[in-house]
C-alpha cells in the first residue's frame, strides 16, 4: 500500500553504493574500498536474514524492498518493531562487539541488499582509519536515528494521546 | 538660488516646419505670462511674431511642424546641431500630424489627385515626426499643444529642474474633473482611456468622445480599446477612422489603423481617389482648383 | 533659410539692362512661410511675386472618406489662427446640404465664436504683428520695452477672445465643442459670466484702440481696388449673408464658384483668384468696412466715424490696421450684447440624416471670404473637396499693391525700401499657412537666388 | 485563521461627532433613534433644515445622462421617477414609472470626492536668497450634509476614515472635512446588476456610520437616526413614529434586494487565495483587455492613492504644492530614478486587485472593497473584478459557500440541537457519527473546525469535525471516559447539541498552487479529512500532494478504505506506517518521521499541515525543516483543556494565544517557542 520510491537495483556494488543513503558523501575512495568487499544480493520474500542473539555476519544496506525486525513477545508471539527502509542499514551489530543480532531480520519483501562481510569490513576499518573515520559516523547516524524512533515508539503516543479531548472525568 | 537678474537669459528659438502655427500661436496665448517670460529669455528666433532672425545657437529651440519637404529634411539637422535642448512641440512633430494620413497611401496618387500639376510639387513622400529625423530632447504633445505645459517647460528650463509633465491617461483628468463618462454612460466612443492627458478632458466634458489630440500614453492598449468599438457594432473603417487622426502615425494607433484596414480615403482606393483625379484633371477651371 | 536676414540687393550680371531685385526671403510677422521677390526695371515694376514655401499638407485630400464632423475637427487644422474660420464654413455647408435648422440660440453662440475669433486674431494683428512697422520695432517684444502699455492692452485684448472661445469651444486654438447640427455642448449662462465682466473692459480697450491706431501715419498709397465682402441685412457678416462687391456683384454664399475661379496666371507659378471677368480683388476689413459699415455695432460705427478714415481706408492698404480695430470693437461689443441676450438652447444639437450632394459655403473669417466646397456621397462621406481661403483671394490684389506702391519707395535705402515693401505685404494680414494648400510649391526655393538665372 | 475581511458591522468610528459608526440602536431606545416616518411631501423639509444650518446638501441629481452626487437646492434637484441600467462598461438612465427619488444604484460619484477632493492644495514655498518657508495650506471646508449615501458607501466612509485616520499620522484635510460632513443614508431598495456589497458585507441595509437613514417607501420614508446630531435634526422635522406596516414593508424591500444580490464574491479564504495566485497566467490575459487608464480607481470610493505636484513661478522662487489623484495605473506611479517596478499594465492589474482583496486586509484589517460595482459598471471595455476573482482564485469547488452566517449557538451554554443520522466504528475505540439538521452555519464551517458537543448530564466536548456533507457534518470521537462514551453509545435519530463551528481552520487556499505534505497520526488524521476532501475535490489547483500517517496498529488506522481509495487514484502519494504490527503486516513500522527521513521531494513549494500527539509533531517539524520547509508553511494544531471554544473561560490559554479561538490551527511561526515547550 505504500507508493515508495526507490533507487533501481544494480548489480555493480559501486553504483549501489555510491546511490545509497548510507553511500552518499563518502570519498570515492572510500566508496571503491567498499565496494571492493561488498557484493549485491537478491533475497526472497520471507527469507530470515538473522535470527535474534545469532552472530551477525555481515552488515547490509538496503538497497530495494523491505526488512522487518522482529521480536519475540511472550504470549503475543511475533511481533514486528520497525522495518528497515530503503537506503538503510541493516546488521549494524556485525560492527559492535559481542556481534550478536538484536532482533530477526525477515525480509517482508523481494530485497536487494549491499552486503559487506562483518570480517573483512572490521579489518578494513582497522587498517584504514581515514576509512573508519567516515564509515563509522554514519553508522552511528543509523543507530541513533533508529533509537530516537523507537523511544517515540515506547511513548505509545496513540494510546495515551488525547486528541481534541478534555473531558474531565466526573467522580 | 540666483535671482533672475543674476541669471543669464536664455536663447530661445521658435521655428516650425509642416503645420498649422497654431502652437507657436500657444506660446503668444500665455497673455499673462508673455512679457515676464520675455524678460526671462531672449527670443532670437521666431518669425511669426518677429522680424529678428538667427541661426542659433539655441539654448532651446521649440520646433513645430512635421518634416514633409526635403529642405525641411536637411533643415531639422543643422538645427539640431544648433540647439542645446530641443523641444518638439505638438502633434505634428511627436506624431507627424494630420497630414501624416498621406504617409498611408501611394504619394504620388495623392498628389495626383491634389494638385493639377503634381510634378511641381516638392514634397516628401510622408510627414514625419521630428524624432524620426533627430534625437529629441522632450515632447510637448497636442493639437494644440497645451499653454499650461508649455509654461511648465519653460519654467523648468529656467529654474533647471526636471519638467513635470504627468504620464497618464486622459480618464484621470476627466474623473478629477467628475465628468460622467460618455462613453460608458452615452456610448460614445472615447480614446481618452489610451491618451495621453494634459488637454484637461476637454471633448468629454464638451460632451464628445476624446479624438487622441496628445497621442497615445505610455502602454496605450489601443488593441483592447479598438475591439471594444467593434464590439460596439462598427464596422472596419468606421474603427479605423477613429484612431487615424492627428496623432494616427504613432505606433499604437498606426498598428490599430492598420488592423482594421488602413485610415478613411487611403489610396488606393477606388471611389474617392477616382473622383478625386476626374476632377483635378478636368477642363474646367472650376476643377482645376477642384483637385487640389 | 531660418539663418537669412532681411533684404538684399542683387545687381545683375554686366551686359543685362540693369534690373534691381527686392528680396524679403522670409517674410515675418504673417502665419507661415513667405517670400516676396519683386523685380523692377527703369523705375517701372516688371515683376512681383509672392511666393511661399510652406510645406504642401494636402488638406482637400486629407478630408476625403471623412464625414461631417469629422471634417470639422481636420480643416480648423489648416490654421491655428482662424481655425473657428474653417469649422464655420464647413458646417454651414453640411448643415445647408442636410437641410438643417439650427436653433437660434445656436445660432448666437456661433456669432459668439466667431467674435471670439476675430478679437484674438485681429488683436494678434493690430498689437503683435503689425503695431511693431508703425512704431518701428523688429517685434511686439522688442516694442514693449518702450511702451509695455500698449502690448498690454493689445494681450489684454486678445486674451478675452481667447476666453470666448474657450468659454463656448473648450480652447482658443482648435475648439472642439463646434459639431454639425449645433455644438457637443452648450455653455451654461454661468459659463459665459467671467468672459461677460471681462467684455466691459475690452469694449474700451478696443475703443481705444481705434483711436490709438488712427494716429498713426501709415506710408502714402493711393490705390482702390475691387472688394468683395458678405453682407447681410442688419447684421455684420459672419456666417451668413450674400457675396456682394464693389462692382455690384450679389450672389448666395453657396454661390462663389459661379462668379469666381482660380486660375494658373501666366508668368508666374502661383494660382490666383479672379472673378470671371479676370479682375483681381480684395478682401477682408477693409472690404467688410467699405461693404457693409452701416451693419457695425453702433459703437463700433461711430469710432469708425469719430477717425474720419473711411475713405482713407478703402485706398491705403495700410489703414487696414484701422478698419482690423473698427472691427475689435465691434466684435467685443457684439459679443457683450449675444451674451446679453443668450438662454442656453434646449437641445445644443439637432439630429440629421446625412444625404448626398454638394455642400457649399462662404463665411467671413478675420481676413477674408472663406469658401468651402464638398461633395458628398449617400454615407456623407465626403468624396472630393475644394477650400479657398482669403489669403490665396488677395493673392492678385497685394501683387498688383505692390506694383502701384514700389516706386515710391525706390529710391530709399535698400533695406529701408525692402522693410516698407514686408509691411505692405504685412497690411494684408496674409495667412500664408492657409494659403499653402493650394499654392504651388515648385518655388520652394525662391528665397535662395531665384530670379539670378 | 478565519478572519472575516469584509467590512466589521460598525466602520471605524469617525473622529467627528456626526457620523460616527455605532451598531444601530438597541429598540429600547427607539424613542431616540427611531423609527420614525417622514412623508414623501415633507422630504423638502429635511432638505431646507440642512441648508438653514449652513450646509450644503450633496446629494443625487442627473448630470450628463447619469444620476451624480452634486450639490441639491431644492427637493425638485432630486432624481424623481429616474432609475438606472447598469452592466459592465454600461450605465444609462431609465424611468421607474413612480415618484420615488432613491430607486437607482449608485452612480459614479461617492462622497470621497468631497472628504478626499482630486485636488488639494498642500503648501506654498517660498525662497528668499538662502531662506525658505514653507506655508501649509489652511483647510476650512464648508459645512456639508450628504444626502442618499449608500451603505456600501458608508462602509467605504469606514475604510477611509481607517486609513486616514485610523493609524499613527492622520490626514487632517480629510479629519477636516469629514468632521463637517453630516451624513443621511438611505437603506437600497434597489440594487444594480454590478452590485455586490452582500459579498462584502456592506449591505443593502445600513450598518452604521450615519447620522440618519432612511428607507424609501411609496408614501415616504422610514427614518432612524445613528448619532445625536441625527436625533436633533428628527426632533426638528414633522416626524411620527412609523407603523408596523411601514417598517415590515421597508425590511421586507431591502430583504428583497439583498435575495436578488446573492454572494457573487465567495470571501471565504479569498485573501489567501488570492495571494497564492501571484505567479497565475491570468494576469497577463486581464492585461489583454485592460486599458490601465484607472477609472476602476478613481471611481472606487476607497482608493486613496495621490500623487503631490508642484507649479513654481518663473523664478522658482515661489512654488505651490498641490495633492491630487493618482493611481497604481499611471505610468509614473511605481517609478523611480532606475526605471518603474510596475511597468506592465499585467503588473499594475495585479497590484490593484491584489491589494483590494488581500494585502488591504493585512494592512487595514477589512477588504478595501465595498461591493459598489463602480469599478465593473465604469470599466470602459468592462472588465468585471467579480469574474475575475472566479477565475484568478476560484473558491473550493468542494462545497458553494452557502451565505456566511453566524453560528446561532456559540456562548456557552446556548446549544443547537442536531440528530444523529448514522454511526459508523472505525476502530475498536473510534466511532463517526453523521450528524444532521444542524445550524447551517456548520455547513459553512470551515476545513479544521470543531464543534462544542453535549449531551445533558455530561461535559461538552469539543470535537473536530471530520467531514462536511451536503446537509450533514461528521464528528469522528475516541472513547476515552463516560462523556465520550456516552456521545459514542448514541444511535441513529437520537439528538445532540452542538455549538460552533468554532475555532481557526487550515488555510487550504494558501497551498493553491503548492505542493501539499500531511502528516498526521492516530486520530489526528480526523480534523485533517475535511482538508483532504476539500484537495482532492479538485486536485488540479495543487501541484504534489503527499499524506504521510501513523497509527499505533494497522487495526488503529481510520477510514481504512478510504485510504485505500485514495492511495489508488494515483495522484496522492499515501504512506502508511504503524508502530508495531503482527506478521501479516508488511508495510512500513515505525514513526511517521520515519517515513520522511528519506525521502528526496523538495521542501521549498511545500505548505504542511501536521495533526498528531504533540511530540509526534515536534518530530515532524523536526524533519519537515530538514526538508525545506519555512515555519510560517508548517500549520500544526495544538492540543489544550477547552470549554468554552471562544476564548473567554481561559482554560486553554497557552502564551498569548487562546488555543479555542485562535487555533487549534496555527503556523508554526504563530506558536512561536511556545511549541513543544513544557509546562505552559
Amino acid at each position: 500500500m505504500t507508493l515508495s520510491t526507490v533507487s533501481p537495483a544494480t548489480d555493480d556494488p559501486v553504483a549501489a553504493l555510491s546511490a545509497s543513503w548510507f553511500g552518499t558523501g563518502l570519498s570515492p575512495e572510500a566508496v571503491a574500498r567498499l565496494a571492493g568487499i561488498a557484493e549485491v544480493r537478491s533475497i526472497e520474500a520471507g527469507t530470515e536474514l538473522t535470527h535474534e542473539g545469532s552472530l551477525t555476519e555481515a552488515v547490509g544496506i538496503v538497497l530495494t524492498g523491505r526488512i522487518a525486525l522482529r521480536m519475540l513477545v511472550p504470549e503475543r508471539g511475533m511481533v514486528t518493531i520497525l522495518t528497515v527502509e530503503p537506503g538503510d542499514v541493516v546488521g549494524w551489530s556485525a560492527l559492535v562487539p559481542p556481534h550478536r543480532a538484536t532482533s530477526e531480520a525477515v525480509a517482508i519483501e523481494p530485497v536487494t541488499l549491499l552486503e559487506m562481510p562483518g570480517e573483512r569490513l572490521r579489518a578494513l576499518l582497522r587498517a584504514d582509519h581515514a576509512l573508519a573515520a567516515s564509515v563509522y559516523p554514519r553508522v552511528l547516524q543509523a543507530v541513533s536515528r533508529r533509537l530516537a524512533a523507537t523511544r517515540l515508539q515506547l511513548l505509545d503516543l496513540f494510546a495515551r494521546e488525547e486528541w481534541r479531548r478534555s473531558e474531565v472525568v466526573p467522580w | 538660488m540666483a535671482t533672475v537678474a543674476a541669471r543669464p537669459r536664455l536663447r530661445v528659438g521658435i521655428v516650425k516646419m509642416a503645420s498649422c502655427d497654431g502652437c507657436q500661436l500657444t506660446l503668444l496665448d500665455l497673455e499673462d505670462e508673455l512679457l515676464p517670460l520675455a524678460d526671462r529669455f531672449e527670443i532670437v528666433e521666431f518669425p511669426e511674431a518677429s522680424s529678428i532672425r538667427s541661426a542659433g545657437p539655441y539654448d532651446v529651440l521649440l520646433v513645430e511642424g512635421s518634416v514633409s519637404t526635403p529642405d525641411q529634411a536637411e533643415e531639422i539637422q543643422e538645427l539640431r546641431r544648433q540647439a542645446k535642448l530641443l523641444v518638439t512641440i505638438g502633434a505634428c512633430a511627436s506624431y507627424g500630424g494630420i497630414q501624416a494620413l498621406r504617409n498611408w497611401s501611394d504619394h504620388d496618387a495623392f498628389r495626383a489627385a491634389v494638385y493639377a500639376h503634381p510634378e511641381y510639387i516638392e514634397s516628401l513622400a510622408t510627414a514625419t515626426p521630428i524624432a524620426e529625423h533627430v534625437k529629441v530632447d522632450l515632447e510637448l504633445h497636442g493639437c494644440p499643444i497645451s499653454p499650461e505645459q508649455l509654461r511648465e517647460v519653460l519654467v523648468s528650463v529656467a529654474v533647471g529642474r526636471r519638467p513635470q509633465i504627468r504620464e497618464e491617461a486622459v480618464c484621470l483628468e476627466c474623473k478629477r474633473k467628475g465628468a460622467v463618462c460618455v462613453m460608458v454612460a452615452q456610448g460614445v466612443p472615447c480614446l481618452g482611456p489610451v491618451t495621453q492627458s494634459g488637454c484637461g478632458a476637454l471633448c468629454p466634458t464638451f460632451g464628445r468622445g476624446c479624438y487622441g489630440c496628445f497621442g497615445p500614453r505610455e502602454q496605450a492598449n489601443a488593441a483592447s480599446l479598438a475591439r471594444t468599438f467593434a464590439l460596439g457594432g462598427r464596422e472596419g473603417e468606421d474603427v479605423s477612422r477613429l484612431f487615424a487622426g492627428f496623432t494616427g502615425w504613432s505606433a499604437p494607433f498606426r498598428s490599430v489603423i492598420a488592423e482594421y484596414g488602413g485610415p478613411p480615403g487611403r489610396t488606393p482606393d477606388a471611389a474617392s481617389a477616382a473622383t478625386g483625379a476626374a476632377t483635378a484633371t478636368a477642363v474646367a477651371p472650376t476643377t482645376t482648383q477642384g483637385g487640389r | 533659410m531660418h539663418g537669412d536676414t532681411g533684404g538684399t540687393l542683387t545687381i545683375d550680371a554686366p551686359g543685362s539692362d540693369g534690373e534691381r531685385e527686392f528680396k524679403v526671403p522670409y517674410i515675418t510677422r504673417v502665419e507661415g512661410e513667405g517670400t516676396l521677390s519683386l523685380t523692377v526695371r527703369g523705375g517701372e515694376v516688371v515683376d512681383a511675386r509672392l511666393k511661399i514655401f510652406e510645406a504642401p499638407r494636402y488638406f482637400e485630400r486629407l478630408v476625403v472618406g471623412r464625414t461631417g464632423d469629422e471634417v470639422l475637427d481636420i480643416v480648423a487644422r489648416i490654421c491655428g489662427i482662424c481655425p473657428i474660420a474653417y469649422q464655420m464654413s464647413a458646417v454651414h455647408a453640411f448643415e445647408d446640404l442636410y437641410g438643417i435648422h439650427i436653433d437660434p440660440q445656436v445660432r448666437a453662440l456661433r456669432r459668439i465664436l466667431y467674435c471670439g475669433e476675430w478679437i484674438q486674431s485681429h488683436a494678434l494683428h493690430v498689437y503683435l504683428l503689425h503695431a511693431p512697422d508703425f512704431l518701428g520695432y523688429p517685434s511686439a517684444l522688442a516694442m514693449a520695452a518702450d511702451h509695455r502699455e500698449i502690448v498690454e492692452q493689445g494681450l489684454a485684448i486678445k486674451k478675452v477672445g481667447n476666453q470666448l472661445i474657450s468659454a463656448i469651444g473648450g480652447r482658443p486654438v482648435h475648439p472642439v465643442s463646434v459639431r454639425v447640427g449645433g455644438f457637443s455642448r452648450a455653455p451654461r449662462k454661468a459659463d459665459l459670466e467671467g468672459v461677460r465682466k471681462a467684455l466691459d473692459a475690452a469694449v474700451e480697450q478696443a475703443r481705444a484702440t481705434v483711436r490709438l491706431v488712427a494716429t498713426w501715419t501709415p506710408p502714402e498709397l493711393s490705390h482702390p481696388q475691387p472688394l468683395v465682402a458678405m453682407r447681410h441685412p442688419g447684421e455684420y457678416p459672419f456666417n451668413e449673408g450674400r457675396i456682394v462687391s464693389t462692382d455690384g456683384l450679389d450672389i448666395a454664399p453657396q454661390a462663389w464658384g459661379t462668379q469666381f475661379e482660380e486660375l494658373h496666371v501666366e508668368g508666374t507659378n502661383a494660382l490666383h483668384a479672379r472673378t470671371l471677368a479676370g479682375e483681381v480683388y480684395l478682401l477682408g476689413p477693409t472690404a467688410r468696412i467699405a461693404l457693409t459699415a452701416q451693419a457695425l455695432h453702433p459703437l463700433a460705427f461711430e469710432a469708425l466715424a469719430e477717425t474720419g478714415l473711411r475713405d482713407a481706408i478703402r485706398v491705403n492698404i495700410h489703414r487696414s490696421i484701422v478698419a482690423r480695430a473698427v472691427e475689435l470693437l465691434h466684435a467685443c461689443a457684439e459679443a457683450r450684447d449675444l451674451i446679453d441676450g443668450y438662454r442656453p438652447p434646449a437641445e445644443p444639437r439637432v439630429a440629421f440624416t446625412p444625404r448626398p450632394g454638394i455642400a457649399a459655403w462662404s463665411t467671413e473669417a478675420p481676413r477674408g471670404l472663406l469658401h468651402h466646397r464638398y461633395e458628398v456621397d449617400e454615407r456623407g462621406h465626403v468624396v472630393h473637396a475644394q477650400i479657398v481661403p482669403p489669403t490665396s483671394q488677395n493673392q492678385g490684389a497685394i501683387e498688383a499693391d505692390l506694383a502701384a506702391f514700389a516706386p515710391s519707395v525706390l529710391d530709399l535705402p535698400h533695406a529701408e525700401a525692402t522693410h516698407q515693401l514686408e509691411m505692405l505685404i504685412r497690411a494684408y494680414d496674409p495667412c500664408i499657412s492657409c494659403a499653402t494648400h493650394f499654392l504651388d510649391l515648385r518655388i520652394v526655393d525662391a528665397g535662395r537666388g531665384e530670379g539670378n538665372g | 485563521m478565519v478572519v472575516d475581511e469584509r467590512m466589521p458591522y460598525a466602520p471605524y468610528p469617525s473622529p467627528a461627532g456626526t457620523a460616527v459608526a455605532a451598531p444601530p440602536m438597541p429598540v429600547a431606545s427607539a424613542n431616540g433613534s427611531g423609527p420614525w416616518f417622514l412623508a414623501r411631501a415633507n422630504l423638502g423639509v429635511l432638505i431646507d433644515l440642512l441648508r438653514e444650518d449652513g450646509r450644503t446638501v450633496i446629494g443625487p441629481k442627473v448630470v450628463d445622462e447619469a444620476i451624480v452626487y452634486a450639490e441639491i437646492t431644492s427637493v425638485d434637484d432630486l432624481p424623481a421617477g429616474i432609475g438606472d441600467e447598469q452592466s459592465p462598461g454600461h450605465y444609462g438612465l431609465v424611468p421607474t414609472h413612480d415618484r420615488r427619488v432613491f430607486d437607482y444604484a449608485v452612480g459614479p460619484l461617492s462622497p470621497k470626492r468631497w472628504t478626499f477632493p482630486p485636488v488639494v492644495p498642500l503648501n506654498v514655498g517660498r525662497r528668499d536668497g538662502r531662506a525658505v518657508t514653507f506655508e501649509p495650506a489652511s483647510v476650512d471646508p464648508p459645512p456639508l450634509a450628504f444626502l442618499g449615501v449608500r451603505p456600501c458607501e458608508l462602509a467605504a466612509l469606514g475604510i477611509q476614515d481607517r486609513v486616514f485616520l485610523g493609524g499613527p499620522y492622520t490626514d487632517e484635510d480629510y479629519r477636516a472635512r469629514r468632521r463637517n460632513a453630516l451624513v443621511i443614508a438611505v437603506n437600497c431598495t434597489t440594487a444594480g446588476s454590478t452590485c455586490f456589497c452582500t459579498s462584502m458585507g456592506t449591505g443593502p441595509e445600513a450598518r452604521g456610520g450615519y447620522d440618519l437613514v432612511l428607507t424609501e417607501l411609496d408614501e415616504g420614508f422610514t427614518v432612524r437616526a445613528g448619532s445625536p446630531e441625527g436625533a436633533d435634526l428628527v426632533a426638528r422635522l414633522p416626524v411620527r413614529g412609523a407603523d408596523a406596516g411601514q417598517m415590515f414593508r421597508a425590511a421586507e424591500a431591502v430583504g428583497k434586494v439583498a435575495a436578488t444580490m446573492g454572494d457573487p464574491v465567495p470571501t471565504a479564504g479569498l485573501h489567501d487565495r488570492l495571494l497564492a495566485q501571484f505567479d497565475s497566467p491570468r494576469w497577463a490575459a486581464i492585461a489583454e483587455r485592460c486599458l490601465s487608464c484607472a477609472n476602476c480607481t478613481m471611481v472606487c470610493p476607497t482608493c486613496f492613492c495621490s500623487s503631490v505636484t508642484q507649479r513654481s513661478d518663473l523664478d522658482g522662487d515661489v512654488s505651490t504644492s498641490e495633492r491630487v489623484w493618482d493611481f497604481c495605473f499611471t505610468a509614473g506611479f511605481a517609478k523611480v530614478a532606475g526605471g518603474n517596478f510596475r511597468s506592465r499594465p499585467r503588473d499594475r492589474y495585479r497590484q490593484w486587485l491584489t491589494h483590494k482583496f488581500a494585502t488591504w486586509v493585512d494592512q487595514f484589517g477589512t477588504f478595501g472593497c465595498v461591493g459598489c460595482g463602480r469599478c465593473v459598471t465604469w470599466c470602459p471595455v468592462g472588465i468585471d473584478i467579480r469574474a475575475e476573482l472566479l477565475q484568478i482564485a476560484p473558491p473550493l469547488a468542494a462545497r458553494p459557500e452557502p451565505a456566511r452566517a453566524r453560528p446561532v449557538a456559540s456562548t456557552p451554554g446556548s446549544f443547537a440541537t442536531a440528530r444523529i443520522v448514522a454511526v459508523r466504528p472505525e476502530t475498536e475505540d473510534v466511532t463517526t457519527l453523521t450528524v444532521g439538521d444542524v445550524d447551517p452555519a456548520f455547513l459553512a464551517g470551515e476545513f479544521g473546525q470543531f464543534a462544542m458537543v453535549a449531551v445533558p448530564a455530561f461535559p461538552p466536548l469539543p470535537i473536530s469535525i471530520s467531514r462536511f456533507g451536503r446537509d450533514t457534518i461528521d464528528l469522528t470521537i475516541r472513547a476515552a471516559g463516560p462523556a465520550t462514551a456516552a456521545i459514542i453509545g448514541l444511535g441513529p435519530r437520537d439528538e445532540i447539541g452542538l455549538r460552533g463551528p468554532l475555532g481557526s481552520s487550515w488555510p487550504i487556499e494558501r497551498a493553491m498552487g503548492h505542493d501539499v505534505v500531511i502528516v498526521t497520526g492516530g486520530i489526528g488524521l480526523a480534523p485533517l479529512r475535511p482538508l483532504i476532501d476539500g484537495i482532492l475535490a479538485q486536485r488540479d489547483r495543487f501541484d504534489s500532494v503527499r499524506l504521510y500517517y501513523g497509527a499505533r496498529t494497522p487495526a488503529d488506522q481510520l477510514y481504512r478504505e478510504e485510504l485505500r481509495g485514495w492511495a489508488a487514484r494515483g495522484d496522492i502519494d499515501v504512506q502508511l506506517t504503524v508502530d508495531r504490527a503482527g506478521t501479516r503486516w508488511t508495510g512500513p513500522v515505525g514513526v511517521v518521521t520515519h517515513l520522511i527521513d528519506r525521502t528526496t521531494w523538495d521542501g521549498d513549494r511545500s505548505l504542511a499541515f501536521v495533526c498528531g500527539p504533540e511530540r509526534m509533531m515536534e518530530a515532524t517539524v523536526e524533519a519537515l525543516e530538514g526538508r525545506g520547509l519555512a515555519p510560517d508553511r508548517i500549520f500544526v494544531t495544538l492540543e489544550r483543556h477547552m470549554e468554552c471554544g471562544i476564548g473567554l473561560c481561559g482554560h486553554c490559554q497557552t502564551g498569548r494565544l487562546f488555543v479555542c479561538r485562535d487555533g487549534p490551527v496555527f503556523s508554526l511561526a504563530q506558536v512561536g517557542d511556545i511549541f513543544g515547550r513544557e509546562g505552559i
